[in-house]
């Protein structure tokens, strides 16, 4: 076991998969500068060369494309867009292509590659620095949507994503580039086998989040243990194909269930994970109604004291889940 | 029509009507240009025929009149090269030796089709003789060429990427992205403009200052040819001298061919009067510039080919595109399986 | 009342908006020619001029933008795009732009204008020409997100979107442009007051839908009406901002809610649907737990036997109610 | 580095350090452009200040070195006229008259901002002396621009739109698309690349195959010119020049001005050492071409102006940007209510 930082960890993930595999390489914004991945991608020009790690014009479609087509001839692309936001002039090349040649076309190909989309949000940004669109994605067949909570899912999910012989969306998040954890040593993964899991036991009331509103989750439900209310954590981890299977159980165990995302609520994932749960769990097993805690319906704003009741807070879920187990 | 014409005589369905020069080329190779022009037009002329009755259901964009783009630029091309397609690529696929069967299957949507019955028209793919692919979002395939060209020089086997679309594509931004990424690459690409000088309804003197779009590669620094596209041997000269720089290194070429659609936008229909300058008399002008006649006008008075020995030839094209119609039509569909199972390459959709 | 089908409906809406506002243009591709939106806008190029009736490039970004600043800028563009697959292109334009523009800038400006993009699928044009992406662009708060299903609306929330200060995307689908129905004189609408409607009053069950899926529970409640069965069917016809006050009142009602939906499941309206119902409605108040018809999760297939699989139908919605009833 | 230099010496910054030109342009005028700039430098260098000490907390592009840019092509626009601007435009705004108090009330967040508080540096709004908005997609408002340009046309009074934007943003593919758009549909807008040789960390030598622009715009038959944008008198007269043929409905124009900024890609620092051209020489270098100082010393030695004036002019603008930075710190933060209220025209978000 190696204590890392979540971005140390995606760091570790990139040089496992360079290091394994000479047919992956890196593309995208800012590869050659000090600062556009925070510290997730150090060094990495330095260690496999820029012929592996490419820096770009500002040019998001054509990127990803020349990734698509790269993916298609047998390399293993991993196409970095520093935000989410930017991420959007790509759309027809993640959704109309990588998402669909290997099924339109007959299965001949896949595009076996991993578009990361970076979540970098707060610090008075503003409404086209701030989003958070996996929601979009996990719409999206073909297309399979991982995002990382924890320090070891930030490496193994990126492993998986990559040796993965789909196209994947890999979406990590800023605020969690601190959490820092044990991890194991890495390995190879089959990420068709990867799906949610229970990071916190409880028996009151089932908690179903993704990424940083894992953490969220997780230190609510150490505040809520004081208070004698028991939470159980669920992490998604992968969003699309979504395996409903486990919050369904947790929640016929717990009769309650809080959906938590970090995007918006109109069919976003949190509405997606309530309609998941109550389409296969009998009405008479629930002891409350669900709920979810979304970012509000408005697009992100800058000032400080706007952003603070944006962006939703331990306190906001404790709140929400004190009157769930008590009504 | 209200724009510049840097083409000229290029443009001009008047012009570039006769036998066309058959330089010091082969006579078995012309004689294969033939064979390759008729199998397009007449695999075409037979889709035609399906769409109207109706066995033909999806959308099928007709290139009759194009067809010599496709097989000159084929013939520069070695079966590990890399070629993508647009929405109008039966012609790209059947130069390259595309089977005729997995077409015509493909069109019917059946399972023995060349994208398993996935895809139809729009969708024609077979690695194996170089055609990786063609899907019908304009100017998408223009970056995945690239992205292929850049597998090509990380293998350092000398192979290239072709990517075919037209002159609507030049106005979809992904497009410029992907010349100058090309360029700072130097990615060995080369980028086929079919100018047939119409996107859809519309005249390209409605959409573009000038008629020609090899301006926009020019501005990118990538080097360019423009050719007569109805002449064979002038688009495979023009595309073995960029392709061979593309091999050893010098990065992306950009090869203009202009050229002239006989059919409608999708369909079997002309499409006359439709648009502000396709008109009867500028079709029957274009036909004047037959890739195919002149071709073959040529041989007849240079090389003592007869007029029998073409039909000949005609005639067993035809027929295997009759055979090749037939298997289709009974050829078993996909099975409902395959919905799911093709969503991902591991592991199942639900 | 005159009879109209959806198609000419939209028509005259084009007509209305276009004749009492100077201001109103329109511009996208196919303007032009006699074949691009089917007859929806037949003859407006030689009514209103080709000042006004613009047809462009292939260039969807870059006209949807020269939309947003027309509409910045005292004009009422309707920008159209003939396929929503066409329209991922524009997506910057739509989403991080016309949707953000009044919110960032402190309020002073509206863009106010629409988005037409027409859904047109079947006829085995395949993955990248089939795709109805509603609950994508329901996502995002600023964008107005409307899909009429009667012809009426197909008229009326054309002339509310065009009148209304914000941008909106207006969906429209080429499977209804057939559908024939008495139609109101037009006049003019306030679209911040128009939402959810009952198109049939039913008891047994309640089906919530939008757009041609209104057209299938309408066709399905008439079907098992012989059977016994009473269903009431919701007509969503405003995804964003969504109301969900009349679902939840008539599953209060009848106790069991149906979400039928032209799109995929993951992230999609129906679970929407859902999770807005059961979210407000206590568990005890449902008769059996909530269900979805979506499309199935995989990009749209060509061949005839795939297509007839892939689209939900009469059928498959009336087998779920009938047994969401027995059960 | 790596790309061929079109613009040779107007991108070597050992050229065009002395004194501008001051051709026939009026002393009051010239003054005037003293002003503007430095109001820009000055206020631009306490936005720093404000970013060191984390009182501004949103991200702030600085464009110091730039400033002769904005000034030249505002001296060629009148109130109607309608300019967007990117993620680097406080230049932009300032230059046109936008307000100082807005600006940094915008920059802290506050409810007197340009934007109300909503947007910070990269959101800036004053349509009432020309400024339309700024937003941080790159590239966003080039079709916007050329849309509000749509608007001057309809609305037939001879008003232009501007954009501004980067040599970065010209690897956007919208900016291609509009170029295009702009001259087939004739709109009457003025397109300004501030050519700084960079793109964040990037060198253009490393994205681009050559360091001018210009080249784009030419390929879509758009009238462009090409100046030493660090001389506010060359920069206006080529402004001047296109404004006018667009007012007279000759369509479109583009100015690429060259020039460096001092400052970093975000934040104050200088971003030495990051990327592959930028050193310390490079910086000092470019420092030498100063907009300010080329034209204070000939208003100094042609104009008979003394330094002393100068320092008075330097003086009234810092006491005025510090009024600004102090009235924005006691101006209240934007209600909660703002958060929704604005999210629709009418009607409420929730
Ligand atoms: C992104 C996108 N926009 C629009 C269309 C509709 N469309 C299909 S083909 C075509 C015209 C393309 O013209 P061109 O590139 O010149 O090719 P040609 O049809 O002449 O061979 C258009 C607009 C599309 N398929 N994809
Ligand atoms: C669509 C998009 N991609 C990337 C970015 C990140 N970004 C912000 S500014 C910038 C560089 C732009 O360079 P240029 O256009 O030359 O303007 P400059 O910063 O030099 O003024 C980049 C890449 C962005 N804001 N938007
Ligand atoms: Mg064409
Ligand atoms: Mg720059």
């Amino acid at each position: 076991m190696t204590r890392m930082q979540y971005c140390e960890a995606i760091l570790a993930g990139f040089e496992y998969v360079m290091a394994n595999d000479d047919k992956c390489l890196t593309i995208g914004q800012g590869l050659w500068s000090p600062w556009y991945v925070g510290r997730s991608m150090d060094g990495l020009d330095k260690k496999f060369g820029v012929e592996r790690v490419i820096d770009t014009p500002v040019s998001e479609q054509a990127t990803t494309g020349i990734a698509v087509g790269a993916a298609l001839n047998g390399y293993r692309p991993i196409v970095i867009h520093p935000r989410m936001d930017f991420m959007i002039l790509a759309t027809d090349q993640i959704v109309n292509q990588a998402a669909k040649w290997h099924h339109m076309l007959g299965g001949g190909r896949s595009p076996s590659m991993v578009v990361r989309g970076i979540v970098n949000r707060g610090g008075e940004q503003g409404a086209q620095h701030s989003q958070a669109l996996h929601s979009w994605y996990a719409h999206i067949p073909g297309l399979r949507v991982v995002m990382p909570a924890t320090p070891s899912d930030a490496r193994d999910l990126l492993i998986a994503a990559v040796q993965s012989p789909d196209p994947v969306l890999y979406i990590d998040d800023r605020w969690l580039y601190e959490w820092e954890d044990d991890v194991a040593p890495a390995c190879d993964l089959d990420l068709s086998r990867i799906g949610p899991q229970i990071l916190r036991e409880g028996t009151d009331i089932t908690i179903g989040a993704a990424s940083f509103s894992v953490k969220l989750a997780l230190d609510c439900a150490e505040l809520l243990q004081k208070e004698g209310i028991s939470c159980e954590v669920v992490d998604a981890r992968v969003l699309n194909p979504f395996d409903p299977a486990l919050i369904r159980k947790s929640t016929l165990k717990t009769g309650r269930f809080l959906a938590v995302d970090g995007g918006w609520a109109n069919c976003g994932f949190a509405g997606e994970m309530i309609a998941s749960v109550v389409e296969a769990v009998h009405p008479s097993a629930m002891r409350s109604a669900p709920a979810r805690i979304t970012l509000p319906a408005a697009p992100a704003p800058t000032s400080k004291p706007l952003e603070a009741a944006y962006y939703p807070t331990v306190d906001t879920i404790a709140e929400t889940v004190r009157r769930m187990v008590a009504g | 029509m209200a724009g510049q014409s840097l083409l000229g005589r290029l443009a001009d369905p008047s012009q570039f009507n006769d036998a066309i020069d058959l330089r010091n080329t082969a006579t078995e190779l012309l004689l294969n240009h033939v064979r390759d022009i008729m199998m397009i037009r007449y695999a075409e002329e037979a889709v035609a025929d399906l769409s109207i009755s109706g066995e033909a259901r999806c959308p099928c964009h007709l290139g009759i009149g194009q067809e010599a783009v496709a097989v000159g630029v084929s013939s520069a091309l070695r079966a590990t090269d890399r070629v993508y397609g647009g929405h109008r690529s039966h012609s790209h696929y059947l130069a390259l030796g595309g089977s005729i069967d997995a077409m015509m299957a493909e069109i019917l949507g059946k399972a023995t089709g060349a994208s398993k019955g996935m895809g139809g028209s729009m969708h024609l793919f077979q690695p194996d003789v170089g055609f990786h692919g063609s899907v019908p979002i304009v100017g998408a395939t223009i970056p995945i060429a690239a992205g292929a060209a850049l597998a090509c020089k990380m293998d350092g086997k000398g192979d290239v990427a072709v990517g075919y679309f037209g002159d609507g594509a030049c106005e979809e931004g992904v497009f410029h992205e992907t010349l100058n990424m090309a360029t700072v690459m130097k990615l060995p690409v080369l980028f086929v403009v079919e100018n047939n000088l119409y996107s859809s309804h519309l005249d390209i003197g409605l959409r573009q200052p000038t008629d020609s779009v090899a301006r926009f590669a020019q501005a990118a620094s990538v080097t360019t040819e423009i050719v007569d596209g109805n002449d064979v041997l002038a688009v495979s000269a023009a595309a073995e001298k960029l392709i061979s720089a593309s091999r050893r290194g010098e990065g992306p070429g950009f090869l203009e061919a202009v050229t002239f659609r006989w059919r409608g936008h999708v369909g079997p229909n002309e499409d006359i009067d439709v648009g502000v300058r396709r008109s009867p008399e500028e079709l029957a002008a274009w036909k004047g510039r037959d890739p195919l006649r002149r071709l073959v006008d040529a041989l007849v008075a240079d090389r003592g080919v007869t007029r029998d020995q073409i039909d000949t030839i005609a005639q067993d094209i035809r027929t295997r595109i009759t055979a090749a119609v037939e298997a289709a039509r009974q050829a078993p569909y996909p099975e409902a399986s395959a919905l799911f199972d093709l969503v991902y390459a591991q592991g199942n959709a639900a």
